[in-house]
């Protein structure tokens, strides 16, 4: 099996499904010749043509509003975000059209588009190329929204993604993008969506996380292996909507929860995923849910470090609340 | 040294600057037609069009009553702007979609909506296509090649640039025709919709219906650009204007522009000169900011009563037929409306459905959970 | 002191604070001749002119991002945003401008605007006119986020909002706009930002709730007394940043808390209070924190009672909450 | 019967449509001017733009180094576009603002913001003006009357037309310019901004840079205008086209306009026709999607040469002059180089800062929480 990195992986999912449905186009702002400024589209231009790979004017409200009337008329629009960063001037287009299409159509129209959106940080990108904009989505009834932490989930679900008739918001961590390789299938295979993954087992704290904060909760798990916690890893994989049986299992058999995620704190997903955990285990949880996120201040570029929720401040949690 | 930049001098065939031709008008205010611009449409066609523009009329004023006696909650009229809206649709062709703002129901009734399918939307019953789920007016027509309505201004603009453009990808004989208001060209999704409707020659045709009112702020104030077609050279994108108020003129310069978009010419933008003889919505009150001669100036330009007098010019309408439309469309009414008012509200069920494609686990826990739960103490 | 009912409050407020200062503009759609909509500004036009009572062109993109130039340069804009539906076009400039141009320049300019923004259901307005979208705002640090519930709160506020120097987003709940009258002050007055109001005392379970549904906790508390329960409710009045000191008290007090809030469920608010109750106060819960929420699915038209997380709904939340 | 709107007719002053005047210029490829158009700048004035031009030349050239070295993140450059930034901050006043995209730092220091100050930024430590918290490149200026750099493409547009609106209703002898590129003209805010501006005639100058690319999208396919001053047109707001690589040309429109504005003429679109000889930034490689032939051809318009030529030509610059400057530069870069790289980072406490006017009780938490917590193990 070849191996892989994100980049490579994302690339090749969106070249199989281009080569077996000619229902998909690609477009976004430098994703033809330049193929990208992440490169994942590179080269698929050349192979598929200006039509079907298409560079965009700059404007993420015309990229998102003309992929919906794309999906709208038979396609399966694949729009690229150049940054999540950048993502709100498409988000009316999101919030008001795409979310809400079939269920004010009475179920007569449906937008399958997937919207995909490097996040996050690590690249020393400051405030706007770093930024985690899921959790205005999640609170959007209609949209799903799914984020990998690895090659080979990554071109699984695109592929379901795609072939879902949803609107999928697909976020890509640019710091996972080249930062590790693994085996890749070259067929076709597909990871479901809202299903979530137990990737490391334990039974004293459960940890969720995702994209590039899980290989940080991973290795604090095994940090703080030599203190004896043993800390369960949950890769969520699909954020919404969510497998949460799986982690409500998980709390009850840990009794205890932490949340790493790199969007601020206030309002972020890990509000959601505690709040659910009270509502589905509250009698088993031995110790206070607890966040590890992103600092409620604008990301930072110089400190991008100190204000990332990585492993040396996911460790603390971990021993604070296994201990508490 | 800085130069105001200009109007655009006009095309050869009478669209010239100043007055005569420069807006595409075919009949007189007392229906005459112009001969140089007369396009002598089948006279079938144009009683088609006058009935559907006189039924427009007739439903508007009628739910405007329902309103009034508390029976539906809302309702936003036409009155005026019929012209604008029938013979656009009328010019279209089976094919061709249409992509709506909220004002241009008679546009699926003219493709075929059916009035019941209108009336239940007017009352959000479980018959309502949408469910109930969506205000009075907002339909949704994918039988009738027409897009759901939408209250946000202008985002259908982009949507049915994306729709066009994935016809022409699709090699289809497809045109997509978009209507929008003088406001909705403040909007993002003007700007952007007519910049790549530009870049990539879609088949699209621009309806800009000018009414000359955004709610309260007249188009006067909404751009400095004096004549709204001129914003379609910041697109490259070729445009007309067109006096929205005469049926044969609308329908000529529409049936153009499709026949262009068709050919492969790209899109065009409409703009078509009308007035809102009425309130936005029944919900506003223009006394409130515009004078009354206005309104009363801009009713001897009515395009019913042109279009009708036309039509009595070549011997194709008398008063007999006017009463009998009327009666016809009165008990159309009558029954569409009982028919809407016996029907239950829709399911509590359906209230978590089509959110999604399939129903997921956390929307079945609350469809179960307000299904089980107390019932509110009224209901809307 | 007069009567008024909270429209009336709050053009009492914005006179007051333009006669006072003459740096307060107000900008918006239809918010001059007409005095907006809703009539929140009826007369300001004739009383200050065009020029500090403007009728804007149809754009929340260029009302907001002219109101952040017009404060970077010495006034203090009220851009009204016609209902909350149709703040998503701005949200770019609020969320990458407004919220971070303070921290992004050091502290050399500052942004001081107030959005005012009608929100909330029960005015039969199905999607598009009746979403409250607070928790996109409040997750995005940099802005300050208020509701009012009542006329005399919502002047305070207004103008201790007007005099703050950080953009305040005011949603105003139309449910209440012209629902009830009480006392206001004719002069000049604060109610402080940030400050929680307990409404109601009680020792069972702690009610939090805000704007229109303030009023349908406050009558839920009064229906399950006769079941002997006590409930506190608390209006928080300011959402962000929040005076969670009170609210941590209620609760250590109480041991049981139930939130109330119009948006849908994940990721709204409420998800973010009861993990702020988490951290704070758990080992004081001795019941799930639940929450009874506007359901995760599009804002209905015909069902909006249904939908509505009114009185009907609370109650029973209460119920099973003291009694868990 | 549908026409393509045509170009606009153009005015009195040489700009008529073809080739000649059409885009004012003063300057010839060899730097010999125009008569017709020579607005005959004070020679003092014009060495002083060239001395910044050259200056800014060489930082760029200096930064892009330090970043090849990893001393620096990454680095925006202006190459080619020193005319368009620098000639254009020459032609304000000291009363008037400029709200910048991210490519004219050029103009922050021509209005006196300290070398020191933006190498501090270029190395996001303590003693940056935005305290690390932004890329390089982001700089911030009050003092000098320059707002903060932001990178969402086109949001200072509306923030510029609104501080101009502020400037004029407090009746202040104030004009803002605001820079944006020709990729910016298909966001939203230049929509709404344009919109804006002409409705409310700020005194705002739109400077236009059209370098010819958006990233790796060339100006050609980002709109089907092809030019883009005529996207002025639909504001109702007059327009002029420039060469942007001849400085005496881009002094002479701007400062033509920035009279008018202060006069209360309103807004006016500078479209300052320039080329972006470099990468977008460090991040790219150009030689993926363009040709080196077109770079080399632009290269023969490169504004530094040229504006040298004719200085020497009227004897106001030397060889000497020239290596003397150069000199300075690299020594003035080396001492504000090094002075940066002994600074420290901005302290952990700081990134709690400013977020609000005053830390809110949460963030006190957070910045004690994280002030006593374990340092990260690498710092950027
Ligand atoms: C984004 C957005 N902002 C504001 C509104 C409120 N609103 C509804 S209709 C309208 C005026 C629209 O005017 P125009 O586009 O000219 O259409 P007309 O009503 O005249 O047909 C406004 C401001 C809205 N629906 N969407
Ligand atoms: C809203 C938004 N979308 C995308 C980007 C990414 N981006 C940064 S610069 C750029 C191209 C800008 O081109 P132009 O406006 O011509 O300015 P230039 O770089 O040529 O000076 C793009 C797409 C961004 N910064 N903001
Ligand atoms: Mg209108
Ligand atoms: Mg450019």
């Amino acid at each position: 099996m070849p191996q892989m990195n994100m980049v490579s992986a994302i690339q090749d999912g969106l070249r199989l499904e281009m080569a077996q449905d000619e229902r998909v186009v690609v477009m976004g702002e430098d994703v033809g010749a330049l193929g990208g400024v992440f490169r994942v589209t590179a080269g698929l231009q050349k192979e598929f043509g200006q039509e079907r790979v298409i560079d965009t004017p700059l404007s993420e409200t015309g990229i998102v509003g003309t992929a919906i009337g794309m999906a709208l008329n038979g396609l399966r629009p694949v729009p690229e975000i150049q940054f999540g960063d950048f993502i709100y001037p498409a988000v009316d287009q999101l919030i008001s059209e795409a979310s809400k299409y079939r269920y004010r159509s009475g179920g007569e129209f449906a937008c399958p588009i997937v919207v995909r959106v490097p996040v996050g940080g690590g690249i020393r990108g400051g405030h706007y190329h770093s930024q985690s904009p899921e959790s205005m989505f999640i609170h959007t009834a209609g949209l799903k929204v799914v984020c990998p932490s690895n090659p080979f989930d990554a071109k699984g679900l695109l592929l379901a993604a795609i072939r879902d008739n949803d609107p999928v918001l697909f976020f890509e961590p640019k710091r996972v993008y080249r930062a590790l390789k693994t085996e890749v299938p070259e067929g076709d295979y597909e990871v479901e969506l809202s299903s979530c993954k137990i990737v490391r087992e334990g039974t004293d704290v459960t940890v969720l996380a995702w994209g590039a904060m899980l290989l940080e909760a991973l290795s604090a798990a095994e940090e703080v292996r030599s203190k004896d916690i043993s800390a369960e890893v949950i890769d969520l994989r699909t954020l919404w909507p969510l497998d949460v049986g799986v982690i409500a299992d998980s709390v009850r058999k840990t009794g205890r929860l932490v949340v790493v995620h790199e969007a601020p704190k206030t309002c972020g997903f890990g509000s959601e995923l505690i709040s659910l955990v009270c509502e589905k285990a509250f009698v088993h949880l031995e110790a206070p849910p607890r966040r590890v996120t992103g600092w409620d201040t604008p990301f930072p570029y110089t400190l991008e470090n100190e204000y990332l929720p990585l492993a040396h401040r996911i460790v603390p949690a971990l021993i604070e609340t296994a201990r508490f | 040294m800085i130069y105001l930049t200009p109007r655009p001098e006009h095309g050869p065939n009478g669209e010239g600057p100043g007055a005569a031709g420069h807006v595409m008008s075919v009949l007189d205010e007392s229906g005459r037609p112009d001969p140089k611009t007369d396009p002598q449409l089948d006279l079938a066609l144009v009683k088609r069009m006058y009935v559907a523009m006189a039924r427009a009329r007739s439903i508007d004023q009628r739910l405007t009553r329902l309103q009034r006696q508390g029976r539906i909650g809302f309702h936003v009229g036409a009155e005026g702007e019929e012209a604008a809206i029938v013979a656009s649709a009328a010019a279209m062709r089976p094919q061709d979609w249409l992509f709506p703002c909220y004002r241009e129901v008679a546009a699926a009734l003219w493709r075929g909506l059916p009035l019941q399918a209108y009336i239940d939307n007017m009352y959000g019953n479980a018959n309502d296509l949408p469910l109930g789920r969506q205000m009075p007016d907002h339909i949704t027509g994918r039988d009738v090649h027409f897009a759901s309505v939408t209250a946000p201004i202008g985002t259908q603009i982009t949507q049915a640039v994306g729709f066009s453009w994935a016809g022409k990808l699709r090699q289809l004989d497809q045109v997509t025709g978009v209507y929008f208001g003088d406001g909705a060209t403040s909007a993002n999704d003007f700007h952007a919709g007519m910049n790549f409707a530009g870049v990539y020659k879609t088949p699209t045709v621009f309806l800009l219906r000018n009414n000359g009112w955004a709610i309260s702020v007249p188009s006067s104030n909404q751009s400095a650009c004096e004549r709204y077609a001129d914003k379609a050279i910041g697109y490259g994108i070729p445009a007309v204007r067109c006096d929205g108020n005469d049926a044969l003129a609308v329908y000529k310069v529409v049936d153009s522009a499709v026949r262009r978009a068709a050919a492969g010419g790209g899109p065009t933008l409409v703009e078509l000169l009308t007035y809102r003889l009425g309130p936005h919505t029944t919900s506003d009150d223009p006394t409130v900011y515009r004078d009354k001669g206005a309104v009363t100036e801009a009713e001897m330009r009515d395009p019913i009563p042109r279009l009708r007098k036309y039509l009595a010019g070549k011997g194709a309408w008398s008063e007999a037929d006017q009463q009998r439309l009327d009666e016809e469309v009165a008990h159309d009414l009558q029954q569409a409306i009982t028919r809407a008012e016996e029907a239950p509200a829709p399911s509590i069920e359906s209230m978590f459905e089509d959110v999604y494609e399939r129903v997921p686990g956390h929307l079945h826990e609350q469809q179960a959970e307000c299904v089980a739960g107390p019932r509110a103490h009224k209901r809307h």
